[in-house]
């Protein structure tokens, strides 16, 4: 028994770090870093706003790496039903990643209150943005709740599935819900769909950096995540090699 | 000779926990199986797999030739799994109780009254509220429903359980008569006395193995 | 005994015995009549007195209906699986091989006639205790509109009703899956209510878009709700 | 010779049914009487009446010297029942549910570690969640709830239920035992073989009367 | 075994004994953490949601705290009964003469246990979310007021909790019996807490009187239950 597991930990010791992992590692800290720098000294501060404007360079990309994120669990999930040996992967993904877009999204929300602060004079407001991204969250609070009901992990991934497909269609309603309801939060000033963008171009190329940072540490997170996963999985299946000769040794001693 | 429950290393987890450790266990079409062993052994667990409910994690299971780790679903409108609960509606009478599972199965009415007799719960209390029987007369009730679904494989645990002692002859006939019309049965029983002579075949289970 | 085997029994069928078991059940019982609507109302009162201002409420009245239905959509749902489960019998059902679907169709059907009596109700309620006006193409606005978000709050309703009923402590997880889900029906329904209400000077047209939401979201989660019930509700 | 039960003319109502229809039924102290009869007769009313939980209405019912149309209360700690259902916390663990009953009741943790030895839910399963048990691991901790108690009159109702041989013979010693420390015990079953050699004297519930 | 016979069991060791096993069976199953807190919230969210007002949301956050606090007190007492009801544990207490009085009081206080918890939370969250002001002589009066409230709600919610608890279908009665009896809180309670947010104008000082009134409700409560809760769990 002690073989086994020991052979397991290093197969997946090895597979900690891969060249992927660690070239995307690489692109996030490099952009971090660029934003911070980008974000900090070199954009302008906004003529209403002063520095707080600064704030949108976590703000905006940590909201849209959030939808990023639940749209990979969505994708994932749908990859797990309809892949025909439902090979766990995809869910150890759909996972990792919804974990990540729930940090992600506590993220928006936590930047956007003190930025609020600054610029409405609060940090909440009954704003549709506002509230259906509260929403959004508390959905895939639950989503990672019914994820620890237990049962066994095909069982597991089915429903977590089926709730994930759900859950991502809140994700229009977020983004529209400023042209559907009188908003005070910005309407959408990139994502427009116009084409015509009304931005500074230091802020621009800042903002989209700042995207290509949080996508890469996302990107990062999840690899190492699901990895992390996998090795739980692994662990729980050799606990199950134990306890089955423990049983074993019982009917044998009881016979 | 059709193989109706072929489970080969079967392994069933709760929590870690495997209840069914690698479980090796055939059954012919036709037979009467008694599953004794220790309490905690695995026989329930061992049925509830059977009727595709549980997930089996490791090893093979058929049953109905019907592999139970690609589908559980298929083989279940063929067994009928009466528990240690008795998955009755509380509110509903003993006969809109039984009319439930005759309408969903498509069974007739005069079925459901001479099942409803034949288990001495007509009369009185047939439209009395489930929740206020006694203990007896409800594991009656799930034995008619059990009864009008005439399945192929019978799951029984601990049928025997609360049945007094004409109710206990009462289902001795009703297992050989499905037997004789080709059902299989497992029964999960610790009354071996009462058991053993309904049996075509007795196995024990032991720490989530049938030996 | 006549021979053996499974006969082939139809969504439709499964469907409506289910429908008919619970409504029946609920019938027997009247859990409903006589406690869930009266909860309802005490909790317009209860709005009433910790808002404490009528120009304030009459604008209001609208969502107010909604809360109240949404509350009490838990309290139906739960219901709906406690019946179930309490002795095994949704596994019984599970293990007897019913159609999913038509285990989903059936509780939504009963689930949707138990709150369209609830609704109106409560916006008669409303009517008499908000004092808010109503005219005929308002009342046309209005049935529409109850009718979209019944069905889906029921749809939505029995889709994580199955998810969460059967394993202990699960219940209460039902409000915080479900409540973010259905704050669409709850926004849309609002608006059109108080479009048909005309309250805060909206027109009546304006609720028709609402009223197409609705729509919109009754069939994505019926749809749903046929294909996944099966796997939400095994174990 | 002191009457432990003493129940004339006893009649307990259901919603108008009277499920104890005139009762006469005496008990003295440290007997051991089987209540035998088929399903619904009333023996599960009578154990219930015994314990102070249902209203007697007419007729005269005296357990332990107290008159229970009068004080349905203060028998209650002095008598244990262990009824069809376990009365246990399904979210406790084993160890727990007997420990909530040994607090309650001032019984050392000594006592309670030997009680889970002696009904044999040591080891693993006595710190697992009780609704996770087999259902005769659940019986016995009902069973071992019960002991730690101490009553003076017992009363079981089919409490060999889904217990294992082992399980059975444990049972029949504790009731022996209980007895020969003066309880008085009263036990419904149907599985009159294994009972009658249990019981001193034996009596049938028919139709909510005692013959 | 060593001799028959009760010991005595005095009515402070069986509410010991009782309120460890209720806030144990919580700890484990983490259905209040998990579950019920975040319910709370949701309440908080959607009642400003649906009444969508920001004047009005800031004027009425002590009243939502109160109305969520009450949401989630149904919900805690039936699970607090339903734990014990379930396989019959409830019957089980009954039959070994626990005295009522014991249990009562046991059971309050996991209650009460968990309901501050709750309320500290939510009026943190009014705090942030609802945009109120607080100041030190603020503070004491909330602090005093949600003693008191709590203590009433808890004593109130168990009575009936036991009233209800046990019989099928009863479950649904809790909310209807419950509500209008605890109007009295909701109304001192909010009035109270308005006066500590200095919410409408409200000086702290007029708080004082309503958690007057919160302190008799809690005694009154607490004497009935005691002397009552054993006829009340009686089948
Ligand atoms: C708690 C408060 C806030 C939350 C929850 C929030 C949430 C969000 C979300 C979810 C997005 C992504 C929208 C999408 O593209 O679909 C977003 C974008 C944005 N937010 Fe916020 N926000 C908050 C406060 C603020 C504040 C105070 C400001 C500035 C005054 C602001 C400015 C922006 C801007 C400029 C965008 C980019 C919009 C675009 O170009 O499409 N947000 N916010
Ligand atoms: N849901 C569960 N979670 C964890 N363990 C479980 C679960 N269900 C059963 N077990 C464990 O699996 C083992 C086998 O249980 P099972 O109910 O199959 O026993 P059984 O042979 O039917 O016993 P009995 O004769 O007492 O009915 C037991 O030790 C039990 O504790
Ligand atoms: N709460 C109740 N309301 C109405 N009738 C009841 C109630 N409880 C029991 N009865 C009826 O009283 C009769 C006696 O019930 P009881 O449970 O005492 O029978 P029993 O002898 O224990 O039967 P069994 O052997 O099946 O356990 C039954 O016919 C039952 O239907
Ligand atoms: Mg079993
Ligand atoms: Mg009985």
């Amino acid at each position: 028994m002690t073989s086994a597991s020991s052979t397991t930990t290093q197969t997946f010791t090895a597979k900690v770090a891969t060249p992927t992992t660690r070239l995307v590692g690489a692109m996030a800290i490099v952009s971090m870093a660029w934003v911070v720098l980008g974000g900090l000294f070199v954009t302008p501060s906004d003529v209403n706003q002063g520095d707080a404007v600064r704030i949108m360079y976590v703000h905006v990309p940590t909201a849209w790496v959030a939808y990023l994120a639940f749209i990979v669990t969505a994708i994932a999930s749908a990859c797990w039903l309809l892949s025909r040996k439902h090979a766990m992967g995809f869910d150890r993904v759909a996972g990792a990643s919804a974990e990540v877009g729930v940090i992600f999204m506590a993220m928006t929300l936590l930047s956007g209150g003190l930025w609020g602060r600054i610029t409405w004079g609060t940090y909440w407001a009954w704003d549709p943005r506002l509230t259906t991204t509260a929403f959004l969250l508390v959905t895939y609070i639950g989503y990672l709740a019914v994820r620890g009901l237990g049962g066994s992990l095909e069982q597991r991934a089915r429903r977590s599935a089926v709730i994930a497909l759900l859950a991502v269609l809140e994700i229009p309603l977020v983004h529209f819900s400023v042209l559907m309801w009188r908003s005070l939060h910005q309407r959408a000033s990139v994502l427009s769909g116009d084409g015509d963008i009304k931005m500074d171009g230091s802020m621009l190329t800042t903002l989209l950096v700042g995207v290509i940072g949080f996508t890469c540490t996302f990107a990062w997170l999840v690899m190492h995540r699901s990895r992390v996963l996998a090795m739980q999985d692994a662990v729980q299946s050799s606990q199950l090699d134990a306890a089955l000769q423990d049983r074993a040794s019982e009917s044998a001693g009881l016979k | 000779m059709s193989l109706v429950v072929d489970f080969r290393d079967a392994v069933v987890v709760f929590n870690g926990f495997p209840a069914l450790a690698g479980a090796t266990f055939q059954v012919t079409r036709g037979e009467v199986v008694l599953l004794q062993g220790p309490n905690g052994a695995g026989k329930t667990t061992l049925l509830r797999a059977c009727a595709g409910l549980l997930p089996v994690v490791r090893g093979s299971a058929n049953v109905l030739g019907i592999d139970l780790c690609v589908d559980r679903q298929s083989v279940r409108a063929r067994v009928g799994l009466l528990g240690h609960a008795n998955g009755l509606f509380a509110d509903l009478t003993i006969r809109e109780n039984i009319l439930f599972w005759a309408q969903v199965i498509g069974a007739s009415t005069d079925e459901v009254t001479a099942t409803m007799h034949r288990m001495g719960i007509d009369g009185r209390i047939a439209d009395e509220k489930v929740s206020l029987l006694s203990a007896g007369q409800k594991r009656r009730c799930a034995l008619a429903c059990l009864v009008v679904r005439r399945a192929e494989l019978w799951l029984l645990d601990e049928p025997h359980a609360g049945l007094d002692a004409k109710g206990r002859d009462e289902i001795d006939a009703i297992i050989r008569e499905a037997s004789s019309f080709g059902a299989t049965v497992l029964i999960a029983s610790h009354e071996l006395e009462r058991t053993k002579g309904l049996a075509t075949r007795s196995v024990s289970v032991v720490a989530g193995q049938v030996q | 005994m006549s021979g053996l085997g499974a006969r082939p029994i139809s969504i439709s069928r499964v469907a409506r015995v289910i429908a008919t078991k619970d409504l029946r059940i609920e019938l027997r019982s009247r859990v409903v009549t006589n406690q869930v609507f009266p909860f309802a109302g005490l909790v317009m009162v209860m709005f009433a007195f910790a808002l404490d201002n009528d120009a304030v409420l009459s604008r209001v009245a609208g969502g107010l209906v909604w809360l109240a239905t949404l509350f009490s959509l838990i309290i139906l749902v739960q219901r709906s699986f406690a019946v179930d489960s309490a002795d095994g019998a949704l596994e019984a059902q599970r293990v007897a091989g019913l159609d999913p679907a038509g285990i989903f169709i059936g509780k939504a059907i009963a689930v949707m006639a138990q709150l369209v009596v609830l609704e109106m109700l409560l916006l008669l309620a409303a009517v008499v205790l908000y004092r808010v006006e109503l005219h005929i193409s308002g009342v046309v606005l209005l049935v529409t509109c109850v009718i979209c978000a019944t069905a889906g709050l029921a749809f939505v309703g029995t889709l994580y009703g199955g998810l969460t009923a059967g394993a202990r402590g699960r219940e209460t997880l039902l409000p915080l899956l479900m409540l973010p889900v259905v704050a669409p029906v709850l926004i849309g329904a609002t608006r059109a209510t108080e479009s048909a209400f005309t309250s805060g000077g909206a027109a009546v047209s304006d609720g028709w878009p609402w009223v197409g939401v609705l729509a919109v979201f009754a069939v994505v989660f019926a749809i749903g709700g046929i294909l996944s019930f099966g796997s939400l509700i095994e174990e």
